[in-house]
């Protein structure tokens, strides 16, 4: 059943291109009709048991492994809510293509997310890149396609890193299929396993974005169109964060301890960046990136703080940022579709005409603030608490910054959107239809409640953070590696 | 009962989200909800009275985060009387709004915003733990900026809500500093399991909390230098004034450190600092108030000075007189925002006070409600305020700080001079409505230029002059309750919260409290004849046009820019950030860290140009490449060989 | 002054160096052809003196094995050689760069 | 040893020949020499066979070959008319690379200890077959050629087949639909876009 989920959406979304190309509307809800049949089948098949066939034999073992993990179901669930609200308002040229692109890209992430075989994990990581990709050079509405590219380059770095460090792991321990319940893989020297979670972390950093890797994320964001700017802001950059978590603290936890206080140090940096950054762009698809860099910085601290109340904390704000910021592309897509411009400068005074969509932003970005009693300031405090009561006191302390950064730069973007006086020469629109509204609750309604009551989420994660992680740096047993390690033998 | 707790929580929840959702179609109606709803909650507070007048009071469990992490509701005597007042007062307000907002299109979503208010208002008072409180806190502050923003298409408005929210927001780290640093000592979150090993907290880490509470406190309840927002915040409809910066929210700081009293009470230095920055505020915001011609400024300002009073008063440990000064403020502000309110309303929004003068001719009931307010304000004898403050005044010396107590009486008398200087310029004197601006010194973008038809407003007098009339007994008679020392019934409500009041009239104090009083009657006089010299008196009243305009231009500087704060937080802050900001994505952004990833690019294709060269399509370049690696090889062999 | 394998050997190192140097600095694609039979065959030697030297034919079976190779080579060569002339009317090497980067 | 000289000088002055003749008709005479000394030395080496086959095949019909298309580009429009030199500047590298290279070589030649055993004083040690012929006889070779390396063998005739049909291939299609110009230019490269892009 998990297998479906991955395999139903990238099947369909290859067969629509045997719809007629003018079957825009069959194309758009057959889309949301697979997204949310995949929430569906996600969101009750929460006990589903892992599903496995069997791949390589050499030269190490490796599976077609998918399963649940704590982060992982979450995201899943965050990856196809959001998935079919973006495809409900998606309006733009060549929509059968569009959707098929989308379909494909929600079933390589849900196997990134479900995977749990390391080569499978690498595998749809890098299939993942390639919707975004091909949208980035067709839709985008720059006459070049040098972000599709940039995209591309950092992105692939990543993914090869990812790939040579896999392959690493797979001949060095004799199996990539190490997440939860395998065969206990062969123990790593602390030299190579620091080699490989360095090989893990470049492509994590560069995919979350960490700084100074981040300069990909506000041109893609900008430029893709709105629905897939939401997926992929919301949902493809925790990635390298689901990465983290699982891969890092679950497989690599002693090379991560090693790595941590420059991770902690990038996260810091991360989080000022961004947030002074968003301070200053004209464009708000631009500066949700910022924000994203700023927030994200934050998970990071959280990750690399080994604390179990952060950790817990650290996937709230995983979920909830996914939402808040789908829901913050959404409504600037929204604002875009109307007025033809998006940036803070031109615009202004929309809220009197369009009050409903001047509400859903409202609601979107103060989410994104961290008002407290919504999502993002339930994961906020308990990343924050954790931070502090890991010892990272100083930390914690500048953590604090950012959130004075976010108020002022998420009221700055929705005040210069919507209040003020209105411009002139903007065109009068309709306010959002109630599909549009439709299509905004879920994530809206999914705010509030994550941000009233995440205990659900948080009881997930410590039980994972408990469930399993290999201790790299256990005492070498040389006897079980010579046998472990397959066509190296002399 | 337990659920009657709930849902005195919940229905202005209720309220808001109906007036949010059906707005259009509940049109008037939403103001009569939503005023229904207030009361509904005062009423379920008016029920539970009798279980709740204690320490334990009644309460009710709701979700679990992480352990530790669980939230719930608790009324006890603290918040009952915060709850009491936020849904009395605040439902008196509501009334008094639909007559205000009678002719506004969007009342509805006022209503909503101010059912919201009262919502979020709860649930910080109501929380029986300090993430509890700080949701409240963030979600007042979230109303606020939507009030203060209710007119969003004036970019005052716009500019003052964000103002507002982003120095509360700062406000709001300061208390999430406090609840890790409590959780990570404690374990919990809830009061009782912090009071209960309060004892135990090292004491750098009490100190902290309790400055990173005061931070938070500070900033909510407009203590120097995080006030500058309240000024601004006047651009808000009067009744947002009254209630959310005047009457309640702006208090939460002392309900906070009265909240936190176990804590301050073991940290000498914490509660230092608190009465010295209350102390401060109090002074600056009455020196701030003389200088200003808006009539909601000039309020907001006596705001300030007063919550500096009431800080000041739970700094020194004065729990009781501080949280009374609290009480009878709520109702002679809103006495004083709603009569103002009636004021700048008959004017069409005029709130210049050099554009009004004789109105007590025109507006008796206006004039009756705004003089009764005055005199609570300045604490005249009997009337409420001159109880609380004397015991706020009194408690100062009382806690062995004689400068904060000769600031309290100081400021008593600068109160009562602007204050009176208010009533005189308004109400007395020639009508200056049809004088032009010029003639008064007025900076033409100064007046606010909502011009809404507010004018021709057609709402029933009763609708704002009941609310104001109801207000007019506690305002004269509130402080009544505090009669009587230790055995009064403020003082026995509070005995099981703060105990009975510690306040040993040891011999040891040079004056008695009852002469302490007299001083402060005798500075109020001195203020109110000086007041009435320069503006009551015919004398001064002749010449008014001439000597307004005057003043107006001889204003030292800073006092009209009062005191560069604002100048300074944008100096020392705001420009920078911007700057780092802009400095970040046009400098480094582009030409910093992309023009590393640049370059590798370029590398790569001063390769490709390196390989290309080669790639000549000449056979006999090839050739000779092939040579040239042959004798490499060799070369390799033969050095190899001869090195054997 | 005996004479040995390395008379051989240098003997076919220069013959295969002379054949370089036609393939690198002449022009006409029929003498570079050649110069290329010409490295084979210095080859050639110094298969067959090493042979000999070791007393082993597997070195003429290579010789033979090259000798085939050479005459493929010639004949696809000249076939191609003939081709370009076809095309270009001309036959000089450095016309035919159809394939520079 | 005198004859070994003999045929050395004969043999480099033949290659030079060859390499330096302007016209390639008299560079196949140069080659034919050659050749022919060649196969005079493989006698030297007791390898008659190679002799022979030298002579044969390489005379006889891969000669042959070459001055069949010498005929055949004759007669058509001036022959070998030659382009402009574009690569005017090689033949000062070319020839120090060359000669450092041979230099290398001679360099490990002298310092190798080649020394040459006397002939006929073995039989062929090849294979396991080891039939006792002499060394580089025709029977010697056979055998071998036959037995152990039979798998070589055929494959030579593989190629043979490969090197027939390509040759068909090549040279027997029809005249080219068009001329492609050698000269042809690609775009600018400055035309092109840079990966990435120079900031927004």
């Amino acid at each position: 059943m998990i297998w479906a989920l991955v395999l139903v959406p990238l099947v369909a979304g290859l067969l629509l291109y045997a719809l007629p190309r003018s079957a825009e509307m069959t194309a758009k809800w057959l889309g949301v009709a697979i997204s949310f049949a995949a929430f569906a089948v996600a969101a009750f098949g929460h006990a589903a048991p892992d599903e496995t066939v069997r791949w390589l034999q050499r030269p190490f073992v490796a599976n077609f492994h998918v399963g649940w993990s704590g982060p992982g179901y979450w995201i899943v669930l965050l990856l196809t809510l959001t998935t079919g609200c973006a495809l409900m308002v998606a309006r733009l040229p060549r929509t059968r293509d569009f959707v098929a692109q989308m379909l494909v890209l929600l079933g390589a992430m849900t196997g990134v997310f479900v995977a749990r075989d390391l080569l499978l994990f690498a595998l749809f990581w890098d299939l993942m890149l390639i919707p975004v990709f091909i949208v980035l050079v067709a839709w985008s509405p720059a006459k070049s396609s040098a972000t599709a590219w940039k995209y591309l380059i950092y992105n692939l770095s990543g993914g090869l890193a990812l790939l040579l460090a896999t392959a690493a792991f797979g001949i060095l321990t004799g199996s990539t299929d190490v997440f939860g319940g395998g065969a206990p893989p062969g123990a790593l020297s602390n030299a190579a396993s620091f080699w490989i979670f360095a090989g893990f972390a470049i492509a994590f950093a560069i995919k979350t974005p960490v700084w100074p890797f981040h300069t990909w994320a506000p041109d893609t964001y900008a430029d893709l169109p709105a629905p897939m700017a939401a997926v992929v802001g919301a949902v493809q950059s925790k990635a390298g964060l689901y990465g983290f978590l699982v891969i890092g603290a679950g497989l690599l936890r002693g090379p991560m301890q090693q790595a941590a206080t420059l991770a902690v140090v990038l996260g810091l940096i991360s989080l000022l960046y961004g947030g002074f950054a968003a301070l200053a762009d004209d464009d708000p698809k631009r500066v949700v990136a910022y924000s994203s860099l700023s927030h994200l910085g934050l998970i990071v601290l959280a990750i690399f703080s080994f604390d179990p109340i952060a950790y817990g904390g650290a996937l709230v704000y995983i979920v909830a940022h996914g939402l808040f910021s789908a829901g913050l592309f959404m409504t600037i897509g929204e604002v875009e579709l109307r007025e033809d411009t998006r940036l803070i400068s031109r615009l202004g005074g929309l809220a009197a005409r369009n009050p409903r969509l001047a509400g859903g932003l409202t609601i979107v970005s103060l989410a994104a603030l961290g008002l407290p009693g919504l999502c993002g300031f339930a994961g906020e405090i308990l990343i924050l608490t954790g931070l502090y009561h890991a010892g990272l006191t100083w930390a914690a302390l500048i953590a604090l910054v950012p959130v004075v950064l976010a108020a002022a730069y998420m009221l700055r973007l929705f005040q210069g959107m919507m209040h003020g006086p209105e411009v002139d020469d903007l065109p009068e629109r309709e306010d959002m239809s109630p599909l549009e509204i439709l299509a905004l609750a879920p994530l809206v309604i999914a705010i509030v409640l994550l941000g009233v009551d995440p205990g659900p989420v948080t009881v997930q994660v410590s039980t994972f953070a408990e469930g399993f992680h290999l201790q790299a740096s256990a005492p070498p047993n040389e006897a079980a590696r010579t046998n472990l390690v397959v066509g190296r033998t002399p | 009962m337990i659920s009657l707790l709930v849902v005195l929580w919940l229905v202005p929840l209720g309220g808001a989200l109906a007036a949010w959702a059906f707005g259009p179609q509940l049109g008037r109606a939403a103001g009569w909800l939503a005023s229904a709803l207030a009361f509904v909650s005062f009423a379920c507070a008016v029920v539970l009275f009798p279980q709740a007048s204690n320490a334990t009071g009644v309460g009710q469990t709701l979700v679990t985060w992480i352990p530790g992490y669980t939230f719930g509701l608790r009324l006890d005597a603290l918040s009952l009387l915060w709850t009491l007042v936020i849904t009395g007062v605040g439902g008196l307000i509501h009334v008094y709004s639909i007559g205000y907002m009678w002719t506004d299109r969007a009342a509805a979503r006022f209503f909503a915003y101010l059912n919201f208010f009262l919502f979020a208002m709860l649930t910080l008072v109501l929380s029986d733990n300090i993430v509890g409180l700080l949701i409240g806190w963030g979600l007042v502050g979230l109303a606020s900026y939507f009030l203060i923003g209710f007119w969003f298409e004036r970019p005052a408005a716009v500019a003052a809500s964000r103002k507002a929210f982003v120095i509360n927001v700062f406000g709001d780290t300061g208390i999430m500093f406090a609840v890790f640093a409590l959780y990570a000592a404690t374990g919990s979150i809830s009061y009782a399991d912090i009071f209960a090993r309060a004892g135990t907290l090292p004491v750098g880490v009490l100190v902290a909390v309790c400055i990173g509470l005061f931070i938070g406190a500070a900033a909510k309840s407009a203590q120097v230098p995080l006030h500058t927002w309240l000024p601004d915040a006047m651009e808000g409809p009067t009744p947002v004034s009254a209630l959310i910066h005047a009457a309640t929210m702006v208090t939460a700081g002392v309900y906070l450190i009265a909240r936190f009293a176990p804590l301050y009470n073991i940290s000498p230095t914490a509660q230092t600092i608190v009465s010295t920055v209350g102390g401060i505020t109090m002074v600056t915001g009455a020196i701030l108030g003389i200088a200003q011609w808006d009539i909601k400024r000039i309020l907001a300002y006596s705001t300030m000075s007063q919550i500096g009073y009431m800080i000041m008063g739970v700094g020194v440990g004065a729990y009781q007189a501080g949280v009374l000064h609290f009480f009878t403020h709520a109702f002679f502000k809103a006495q004083l925002f709603l009569g103002a309110g009636i004021v700048i309303h008959a004017l069409g929004d005029e709130q210049d006070v050099r554009k009004m003068g004789g109105l007590a001719r025109r507006m008796p009931f206006a004039f009756w409600a705004m003089l009764l307010g005055t005199l609570a304000i300045i604490g005249f004898p009997f009337f409420s305020g001159s109880y609380s403050k004397d015991a706020v005044i009194y408690g100062a010396l009382e806690a062995g700080h004689p400068l904060l107590y000769a600031a309290g009486v100081l400021t008593a008398g600068i109160t009562a001079f602007y204050m009176f200087r208010m009533i005189f310029v308004v109400f007395f004197g020639p009508d200056r409505t049809e004088v032009p601006d010029e003639l008064l010194a007025i900076p033409p973008p100064a007046r606010a230029a909502h011009a809404e038809a507010h004018a021709a407003s057609h709402a029933p007098a009763w609708l704002m002059n009941a609310p104001v009339a109801l207000l007019m007994i506690p305002t004269v008679a509130a402080g009544w309750l505090s009669i009587g020392g230790n055995a009064s019934p403020w003082y026995r409500y509070f005995g099981t919260m703060f105990g009975t009041s510690e306040n040993v009239a040891g011999p040891s104090l040079p004056i008695p409290e009852f002469a302490s009083q007299l001083i402060v009657y005798a500075v109020v006089t001195v203020g109110v004849v000086i007041a009435y010299r320069r503006y009551g008196a015919p004398a001064a009243q002749s010449g008014a046009i001439e000597r307004l305009r005057a003043e107006a231009l001889g204003m030292p500087r800073a006092l009209r820019r009062a005191f560069f704060v604002d100048d300074i937080i944008a100096a020392a802050i705001v420009r920078p950030a911007r700057a780092l900001g802009s400095a970040i994505v046009e400098i480094v952004d582009p030409k910093v860290i992309d023009a590393g990833v640049r370059d590798v690019a370029w590398l790569a294709g001063a390769l490709g140009l390196v390989a290309r060269a080669l790639q000549n399509g000449l056979v006999r370049s090839y050739a000779l490449t092939i040579v040239f690696g042959a004798a490499c090889f060799l070369a390799y062999f033969a050095v190899l060989g001869a090195g054997r | 002054m005996p004479l040995d394998l390395a008379n051989y050997v240098a003997l076919s190192a220069v013959m295969f160096f002379i054949g370089v140097a036609g393939v690198v600095i002449r022009r006409n694609p029929l003498i570079v052809l050649m110069s290329i039979e010409l490295m084979f065959n210095a080859a050639n030697l110094a298969l067959v003196a090493f042979s000999r030297a070791w007393v082993n034919n597997a070195g003429h079976i290579f010789v033979f094995l090259v000798v085939t190779v050479a005459a493929a080579e010639a004949a696809i060569g000249l076939a191609i050689v003939v081709a370009v002339f076809r095309r270009a009317k001309n036959v000089d090497l450095d016309e035919v760069a159809g394939m520079h980067g | 040893m005198i004859l070994f000289y003999v045929l050395a000088i004969l043999l480099i002055g033949s290659a030079i020949f060859t390499v330096t003749q302007k016209s390639p008709v008299y560079s196949i005479v140069g080659l034919l020499a050659n050749f022919l000394t060649l196969a005079a030395l493989y006698f030297t080496l007791d390898a008659e066979f190679l002799g022979v086959v030298q002579i044969v095949v390489y005379s006889g019909a891969i000669l042959m070959l070459f001055v069949f298309v010498i005929a055949l580009l004759s007669s058509g429009i001036g022959p070998f008319s030659e382009g402009p030199n574009r690569l005017p500047r090689v033949a000062g590298p070319a020839a120090l690379t060359t000669f450092v290279a041979f230099g290398f070589l001679a360099f490990a030649v002298l310092h190798a200890p080649l020394a040459l055993p006397p002939a006929h004083a073995s039989v062929s040690t090849v294979g396991p077959v080891g039939t006792a012929n002499v060394f580089g006889s025709v029977g010697d070779f056979g055998v071998a050629l036959f037995t152990v390396q039979l798998l070589p063998f055929e494959v030579t005739a593989f190629i043979l087949m490969v090197a027939v049909i390509g040759v068909v291939l090549l040279a027997g299609d029809a005249a080219p639909q068009r001329t492609r110009g050698a000269h042809e230019r690609r775009a600018k490269s400055a035309d092109r876009e840079p990966i990435v892009k120079a900031g927004r």
